[in-house]
């Protein structure tokens, strides 16, 4: 068995590419397996993991906090776990999301409690 | 037959001494790994306070001006960090646990030079800070009405 | 001599507790501890219920939940917060969503420590909680007018 | 039987049966138990819980449902009543039905989901067993020509010989009367469970005692109806048919502890097999044999 | 018996009044009054004929019988025509057979028949006056409110609210006669009118479902019509009767009037709407009013019965009697089924009313003593308690807008005193002690006793179904929900006076049905059986049953609503938002429960059951004709 | 509308020992439509990151569940030790290897008596968790903790197992096996526990796959997937083949979750054989130096990701875990449509969900 659990594989892409990248890995066959985001001191940086025969295949892409990203769901319909959270726990903006919770996915005393707006 | 599949376990349950451990009527036997609560061996404790600052979750106040090393019971997760990082090894996580209580426990344990080893149990809310020390310890068989029923006809 | 010792039905309801101690509490009216032997039965309804078993702590979200469970109980009730989470918040405790233990939104009764409290810890801290209930049971037949819940300080 | 007796028979019934019931309920908990691998609880845990119940606080949902249940109560200790002092099957039948209406009334009046289902599924249960009781009042009718429980035991022959299949059938649906899994599907004693408490989700304190009390007497009464298979003129046959009560009560926790619980389509298709099976075959040959 | 002919005449008389005044309040006081008149005389004809053993009256008149005739013509030339114009060529083909064949049998085969007696009362057709006169008159005066409410409601339609008027008073004297009639021909004329008098109300709004299922009525009944003349022209010309009572003479002495016998219970089995004829009953609830659909429901299709009822004593174990306990009892089974997938208020009422009357045919097909003992009493208290129901379904849905049991959940908050009403109805219909429970448990043992194994089954299983569909109605209007607004004002003094009435009578015959069980069916029996067997109830069954009732009534006197606990909400998870109506739901939205009762499509779909019932019946009564044909021919 | 019931199921449900809540609209008993709301439990403990060390970090990790508290711990160092390039001891990875796979014998266990509460079958619900308990005797004796561990740390474990101790953990789960077969027998072979499991919630592999189902979910559905195939902990020595069904219902759900246990008394069996001596840890000094690391193991309930970006500090800048039961909502909201109210708790349950770690 090869050492797959080491491979890493960050790819860096546009916001612009992800719907196309996306789409393109579903049509490889790749499988969704998450999706999180990491507040940074320019805005969002997003992380989509794919997963294919148990070999991991990372898409990074950062945007600054205002921009608005497309919503994967309509490629990669469970992804709407994830975009909920994020759109409740960070304040990141969907366009087009599949099935949106609009805010009360995770019901949290405070907004957004990973990117304070006070 | 595909139905009553199960029968014979069941059956055999039926006439066999049914598995209950029967506590608190017979006292469980504790592994010796068994994490149940902290104690100190206060005379030994130098009051650096590592241990504090390493608790995940905050329970414990060193104050090295009293001498005390106060450990707030119902705040304690026994994950042993504390006893892994005291540099006296004064820290022993013993197999029993904290009794459960009406109150939030808190225990607070001072050095005091003349005795080896003391409790002296600061409360913080009254009501039973009239009490004997109350430190951790083995929970007492409960007196209660249902449990003594119940070792009336262990018997 | 109240029965209500004799039979505490319970409800279990999950805060927001990691399943530790939800399974723990499970794992008593299982075989090995079969709380049954004191008349125990888990209901799954407030309405039947005599005993509250909370685990977790309070958030946001599960905050009307929990109160309502409690109202929806009748009287005599006693809340019996269990695990580190319910206490006090444990490990969790200085999370964003968390709001502290159980005793941030209900009056609880007895608390039972550990993380994950076992089983042992459990029991004992619901035959505590039968004393509870046995004088609040006769607190109801005295109609006096506040039940025998002492507000307790935060520790 | 004449009224004497009749009088003896509803009283013993009166004052025993939920002795006898909350004593047979305390020791299915126990077998259950030990079926479990547990210790399980007091034998006298039903009473116990009965005298908890009666001390709570007492609350409602509505100002209707206690009187639903009171009434379901009333009318289950009358079809006992009529039983005991020999009366007639079906009028026994159809006032134990009214009573199981009141029930299911008290549940729906509460208008509380799991309540509401669990009396629809209370009703369906009620469907699917009402045939078969239906027919073991004509099996025994048609060896005896009477409907009357009076002349039934004092009958020259042992029911059982004539009734096999409609005894058979019987015991299945009683699975459903003593909700016992597989057929728990409206209310169980175990909480586990989709409906949560089903129909008696609304009831609480002296409300879910009477619920209890009215279990113990009509699980005597049902047992009854096991016992008139077994009894006849013969001196001896009462113990033999309480015998038969008792183990038949035993298979049926046996049951319980061995199954799943069924869902409702099971529940109604498989009555519904049984008493076109055993039920009508049964009849047929009897039919049969008396032209 | 000359009150015999006013209570005819007396109606007709005041139907073609009605048709020609057009103010409402004229109609009113009319309506009332004459519906006081028709009461009070029936009464009063009960009280001369109560302890009579059955009189017969000659009356014999060549006019009426040409009188008869002509307006049979002037009828069928009628349906003839609309039949064509509505392109519905089955009608015309069946008036245009039937007719010919009566006209020419009366000219001459009937015309060399001597009758004797045309007429004749006794105990049943005085318990079949006191409904119509009583039910029907009680129907009449609720009539004027309700088509009130009709015409507002419908105010785009013209009012042709005279015709209606009309078409009730023509019925409920032609109801009239054919429970006196003994000449059969006579018999025959006024059944065509009830069936003329049902196609037209039925068809009352004229929507083109409304003309459809009306035609459909008019087919059935006017196939049942065809049955009743050959059943004449076989008696005439084969035995040279054409009297009722002699052709029951002759079956009882041991010759054999199968045939006739098999015939008319054919026609009987039309009109009383049994499979494979229900649906012309069921098309009848589509059209407008309750009223109308009650008609059908509570009095005319007891035409069916009631003649069956009279031949119990030559049917039985032959063919015309195997016929008609099979086609009752499928019916009864499947139409119970059947109702247990319609949420449709008056749907579930047409089921359950067809169910019963299979159950009553069933009965009169067994023809035995305590079979027809079990069909009168289901015929009283079927009566009565149907036509309750029908009245509060049709004030409920004036009054919410909705003839969905669904929509009538909280109904005892919203309109208490109708929904205790419509309780006391539905418990009426299935639930001992009441009414409806005692004579199915007579009809239960009769079927047993009858030795007829498939129709115990088919009881067993109807009757549990039965316990289902009522039931879930039942829990729907028991439903205490919070926050509902009284409405009850809205409801017309005429409609609660009718509902009240019945409502009483709906109880008093439950607590006297011992009465009229020794009084009036019990001597009835007597004189057409010469073995009086065992009744199915002891006495003493029937006393413990009284009783019961005045415990159930005496109960919520004593304790309903009485209670000091405190009141709580409800259990919704933990999730209740505290109104016990809508709780917290997820994306944080507020829903509101619903509660809907089961249908079980799966099952009991409607489709399913008719096919099935259709099917079975019809080879049974083709199997039953082919037999008694290949025996003749 | 018509004949539509609409109900809450949850929070508070006995089925359901976690809070969700879900809006059925059923008819008769047909779910016609069926919305998940979660977030009952949602702590935000991800946020401790800025508050804790990432030495004291495993103990907040390891209390996103208390049933595969284990694994969580591991995942977690798994990825401070990829950013801090640790070489962690072999005997150390042996004995992450026997206590996961212990975790994944207990959870099925447990998981087989929920299944059989789901269903009304209380007996055998009793039998398994009697049997579990073994299995917790044995955590207790080697851990200290029945539920919580507290054993796993960046660089090894906390705790060692003697031999003889090994050698009586292998005793204990080869006694267990007998009892096992026979519980085990009633659930792939009794009639009325058939009749709830066959042909319920069927999802089809293209489901599964484009619902991106994972764990026994997957596999039951015929989809090849297990993270114990990427080669961490020491299962490519143990010699590891996935279990995979086919028929893609709660029973298929069920058999694999029933191989698995056996499959994992084996893997323990012959680790205990297998297990070299040596350290079970290395030292940790220092800083978490900057850079990402994602570190993903098969949960029982199916794969998880643990990703940690280290920013140069004692404190890690971001940690987040995406649990299994996160991954398969989508395909039980798919299998809810259309299900009986009965069928429900089955539904919920065969995704064996974990309601605290989804949350988190
Ligand atoms: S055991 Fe853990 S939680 Fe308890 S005091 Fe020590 S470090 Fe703190
Ligand atoms: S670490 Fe040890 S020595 Fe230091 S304060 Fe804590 S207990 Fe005392
Ligand atoms: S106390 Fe510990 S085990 Fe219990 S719920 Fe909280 S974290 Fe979990
Ligand atoms: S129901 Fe209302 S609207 Fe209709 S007629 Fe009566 S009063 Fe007028
Ligand atoms: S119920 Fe329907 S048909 Fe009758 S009047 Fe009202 S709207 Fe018209
Ligand atoms: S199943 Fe999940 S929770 Fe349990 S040990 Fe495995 S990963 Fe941890
Ligand atoms: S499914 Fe979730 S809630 Fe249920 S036992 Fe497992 S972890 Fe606990
Ligand atoms: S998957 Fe579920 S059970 Fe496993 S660790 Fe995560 S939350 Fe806990």
């Amino acid at each position: 068995m090869a050492e797959l659990y080491k491979i890493q594989n960050f790819v860096a892409i546009e916001p612009a590419q992800l719907i196309e990248k996306v789409q393109d890995l579903k049509a490889e066959g790749y499988r969704l397996g998450q999706a999180c985001c990491t507040k940074v001191s320019e805005g969002f940086e997003i992380i989509y993991s794919f997963d294919k025969d148990h070999t991991l295949l990372n898409l990074k892409l950062s945007i600054p906090e205002e921009e608005e990203i497309m919503s994967i769901t309509g490629v990669y319909w469970p992804a709407f776990i994830y975009e909920n959270e994020m759109q409740d726990l960070f304040g990141v903006k969907f366009k087009h999301m599949a099935l949106n919770y609009g805010g009360n996915f995770f019901k949290v005393s405070k907004a957004t409690p990973w990117n304070p707006k006070d | 037959m595909p139905a009553f599949k199960i029968g014979k376990m069941v059956m055999r349950s039926l006439f066999k001494k049914p598995a209950t451990l029967m506590y608190p009527v017979i006292p469980r036997e504790w592994q010796e790994r068994t994490r149940g609560h902290i104690e100190n061996e206060i005379d030994s404790c130098i009051f650096c306070g590592i241990c504090q600052k390493k608790c995940p979750t905050n329970a414990l106040v060193v104050d090295r001006a009293k001498k005390s090393w106060t450990i707030e019971r119902m705040q304690c997760i026994q994950c042993s960090c504390c006893v892994e990082v005291c540099p006296k090894k004064c820290l022993t996580n013993e197999n029993t646990y904290t009794t459960p209580s009406t109150e939030k426990v808190v225990d607070t344990y001072v050095a005091s030079p003349t005795e080896p080893k003391a409790e002296v149990p600061k409360a913080p809310a009254a009501p039973k800070a009239a009490e004997a020390p109350k430190a951790p310890e083995t929970p007492e068989a409960p007196k209660e009405e249902a449990v003594k029923q119940e070792e009336a006809k262990a018997e | 001599m109240s029965y209500v010792t004799k039979s505490p039905w319970v409800i279990h309801y999950d805060g927001s507790s990691c399943n530790g101690c939800d399974i723990e509490v499970l794992a008593c009216l299982t075989p090995m501890y079969d709380v049954e032997r004191f008349g125990i039965i888990n209901t799954g309804n407030p309405k039947h219920a005599d005993i509250f078993l909370v685990t977790g702590s309070v958030n946001e979200q599960n905050i009307n939940v929990v109160k309502q469970i409690y109202e929806q109980m009748p009287e005599p009730k006693v809340v019996v917060a269990i695990g580190i989470c319910a206490t006090s918040g444990g490990i969790f405790k200085e999370c964003y969503n968390i709001m502290g233990g159980i005793d941030t939104v209900i009056p609880v009764d007895v608390y039972v420590p550990g993380c994950a409290a076992r089983p042992e810890a459990i029991i004992d801290g619901v035959v505590k909680g039968l004393g509870v209930l046995a004088e609040k049971r006769a607190a109801m037949d005295k109609k006096t007018a506040a039940p025998a819940i002492t507000e307790k300080e935060e520790a | 039987m004449n009224l004497t007796t009749s009088i003896i028979g509803v009283v013993a019934y009166l004052v025993l049966a939920p002795l006898a019931g909350g004593l047979l309920a305390g020791i299915d908990r126990k077998i259950s138990a030990r079926m479990q691998g547990r210790f399980g609880p007091p034998v006298l845990q039903p009473f116990y819980d009965f005298f908890k119940l009666m001390e709570k606080e007492p609350i409602t949902v509505n100002k209707v449902q206690d009187f639903y249940v009171m009434c379901f109560l009333i009318f289950i200790i009358i079809t006992g009543c009529f039983f005991f002092a020999g009366g007639d099957l079906l009028l026994i039948i159809f006032t134990l039905t009214l009573a199981s209406i009141f029930l299911v009334v008290a549940a729906f009046s509460s208008n509380s989901p799991y309540a509401q289902i669990g009396a629809e599924r209370e009703l369906l249960q009620m469907m699917a067993y009402e045939p078969m009781v239906l027919i073991t009042a004509v099996g025994f009718y048609v060896i005896n020509g009477s409907f009357n429980i009076a002349d039934i035991v004092s009958a020259p022959v042992m029911a059982i010989k004539f009734l096999p299949g409609i005894f058979l059938g019987f015991v299945f649906i009683l699975t459903i009367k003593l909700r016992k899994s597989p057929f728990d599907l409206s209310m169980s004693h175990h909480a586990h469970q989709e409906l949560v408490k089903g129909l008696t989700t609304e009831f609480s304190g002296k409300t879910m005692a009477m619920i209890e009390i009215a279990h113990w007497y009509e699980n005597i009464f049902l047992l009854g109806f096991v016992y008139l298979f077994f009894d006849y003129a013969a001196g001896w046959s009462p113990i033999l048919a309480v015998l038969v009560c008792l183990v038949t009560y035993f298979i049926e926790i046996l049951i319980d502890n061995s199954y799943a619980r069924m869902k409702w389509q099971i529940a109604i298709n498989s009555s519904w097999i049984v008493a076109i099976t055993l039920g009508f075959v049964n009849l047929l040959v009897l039919y049969f044999m008396s032209f | 018996m000359s009150i015999i002919f006013f209570l005819i005449v007396f109606s007709f008389v005041i139907a073609l009044a009605l048709l020609v005044l057009k103010a409402d309040a004229a109609r009113d006081i009319i309506v009332k009054l004459s519906a006081v008149i028709i009461a009070a005389a029936s009464i009063y004809l009960a009280f001369q004929y109560f302890g009579s053993d059955g009189e017969y009256f000659d009356f014999e008149n060549e006019t009426i019988g040409y009188v008869m005739m002509a307006v049979e013509v002037c009828l069928a030339v009628m349906i003839f025509i609309l039949g064509i114009k509505h392109k519905k060529y089955l009608a015309s083909v069946l008036a245009a057979v039937q007719t010919p064949i009566m006209v020419w049998f009366e000219l001459n085969v009937g015309h060399h028949i001597e009758v004797s007696n045309n007429l004749y009362v006794d105990r049943l057709s005085v318990i079949m006056i006191l409904i119509i006169g009583i039910i029907g008159s009680l129907i009449t005066v609720y009539s004027l409110g309700y088509m009130k409410d009709f015409q507002h409601h419908h105010h785009d339609q013209p009012d042709r609210r005279p015709l209606f008027f009309f078409l009730m008073f023509v019925f409920l004297s032609a109801m009239f006669g054919i429970v006196v009639s003994n000449n059969l021909v006579w018999l025959y004329f006024f059944w065509e009118i009830t069936t003329l008098c049902s196609f037209f109300l039925i068809g009352y709004t004229r929507t083109p479902e409304a003309i459809r299922n009306s035609f459909r009525a008019l087919i059935m009944n006017l196939l049942g019509g065809l049955a009743f003349v050959l059943a004449i022209v076989v008696l005439g010309k084969f035995y040279g009767i054409l009297e009722l009572n002699q052709m029951l003479a002759m079956g009882m002495m041991g010759i054999s009037v199968v045939l006739p016998a098999a015939l008319l219970a054919f026609a009987g089995i039309t009109k009383a709407a049994q499979m494979p004829f229900s649906s012309w009953l069921l098309g009848a609830m589509v059209a407008p009013t309750p009223t109308s659909a009650l008609l059908h429901s509570s009095t005319m299709v007891k035409a069916g019965v009631f003649l069956i009822v009279k031949l119990a004593p030559v049917l039985g174990w032959n063919i015309a009697g195997i016929m008609t306990m099979l086609v009752g009892g499928i019916t009864f089974l499947i139409a119970s089924f059947a109702a247990i997938s319609q949420s449709n208020a008056k749907k579930v009422l047409a089921y359950s009313t067809v169910a019963n009357l299979g159950l009553i045919v069933a009965c009169g097909g067994i023809g035995s003593y305590a079979a027809v003992w079990a069909a009168i009493m289901l015929i009283i208290f079927h009566a009565v308690t149907k036509s309750l129901l029908f009245l509060c379904v049709g004030t409920a849905e004036h009054n919410i807008g909705s003839r969905d049991i669904e929509d009538m959940d909280g109904l005892f908050g919203r309109m208490p005193k109708l929904a205790t009403y419509m309780i006391i109805g539905i418990c009426g219909m299935f639930l001992a002690p009441f009414g409806m429970l005692i004579s199915k448990w007579a009809t239960m043992k009769a079927f047993v006793d009858s030795g007829n194994v498939l129709l115990v089954m088919m009881i067993v299983f109807g009757s549990a179904a039965t316990l289902f569909y009522w039931t879930k109605w039942l829990g729907k209007m028991v439903a205490i929900m919070a926050k509902r607004e009284n409405i009850q004002s809205g409801v017309h003094k005429e409609e609660w006076l009718v509902l009240t009435a019945l409502t009483i009578l709906t109880i008093a015959i439950c607590l006297l049905f011992p009465v009229i069980s020794t009084f009036m069916i019990v001597p009835f029996l007597k004189v057409i059986y010469s073995s009086v067997a065992a009744l199915a109830l002891s006495s003493s069954n029937m006393y413990i049953m009284s009783a019961m009732l005045a415990l159930v009534i005496l109960l919520p006197l004593l304790f309903y609503g009485k209670t000091n606990k405190k009141i709580v909400p409800i259990y919704m998870a933990g999730a209740n938002m505290g109104d016990d109506l809508t709780f917290k739901g997820s994306m944080d939205k507020d829903i509101s429960v619903s509660l809907k009762n089961w249908y079980m499509e799966g099952y009991f779909g409607e489709k399913k059951m008719n096919v099935i019932g259709v099917i079975t019946t019809v080879v049974v009564i083709i199997t039953a004709f082919s037999i008694l044909l290949g025996g003749v021919l | 509308m018509g004949k539509r019931t609409i109900i809450p199921f949850g929070p508070q449900h006995p089925v359901l020992p976690e809070p969700v809540h879900i809006d059925l609209v059923i008819e008769d008993e047909t779910v016609i439509e069926a919305i998940p709301s979660i977030g009952f439990i949602h702590r935000g403990l991800e946020k401790l990151v800025e508050k804790k060390e990432y030495t004291e970090l495993v103990y907040v990790i390891e209390r996103i569940c208390g049933i595969c508290s284990f694994g969580h711990g591991w995942g977690y160092c798994h990825t401070v030790e990829g950013l801090m390039e640790i070489e962690v001891p072999e005997r150390a990875e042996f004995l992450r290897t026997i206590w996961h796979e212990l975790s994944r014998v207990h959870s099925h266990m447990l998981w087989l008596g929920l299944l059989a509460d789901g269903f009304g079958f209380e007996s055998l619900f009793m039998h398994c968790w009697r049997l579990r308990e073994k299995v917790l005797d044995l955590f207790e004796k080697t851990t200290g903790g029945r539920v919580i561990f507290s054993v796993c740390k960046v660089g090894g474990v906390r705790k060692d197992i003697d031999a003889e101790t090994l050698k009586e953990m292998v005793i204990v789960l080869k006694g267990m096996e007998k009892e096992l077969k026979e519980l085990t027998d009633t659930f792939i072979n009794d009639y009325s526990v058939k009749n709830r499991l066959v042909g319920v919630g069927y999802l089809s592999k293209e489901d599964a796959m484009e619902l991106c189902a994972v764990g026994p979910m997957a596999r039951a559905s015929g989809v090849v997937q297990d993270m114990r195939l990427t080669g961490n902990g020491v299962y490519d020595k143990l010699g590891f083949e996935p279990c995979v069904e086919t028929a893609g219902d709660c029973y298929a759900r069920t058999l694999v979750r029933i191989r698995e246990i056996f499959q994992s008394i084996e893997l323990i069996e012959k680790a205990v054989d297998m297990i070299p001596e040596g350290e079970i840890s290395v030292a940790v000094k220092g800083n978490v130096p900057k850079g990402e690391f994602i570190a993903r193991l098969e949960q029982p309930r199916g794969e998880a990701y643990y990703y940690s970006k280290g920013a140069d500090s004692k404190f890690l800048e971001r940690i987040r875990v995406r649990t299994p039961t996160n991954m398969n909502i989508p395909a039980m909201v798919k299998t809810l449509q259309g299900c009986d109210l009965a069928d429900v708790p089955m539904l919920v349950l065969t995704i064996d969900p974990c309601i605290s770690c989804t949350e988190r």
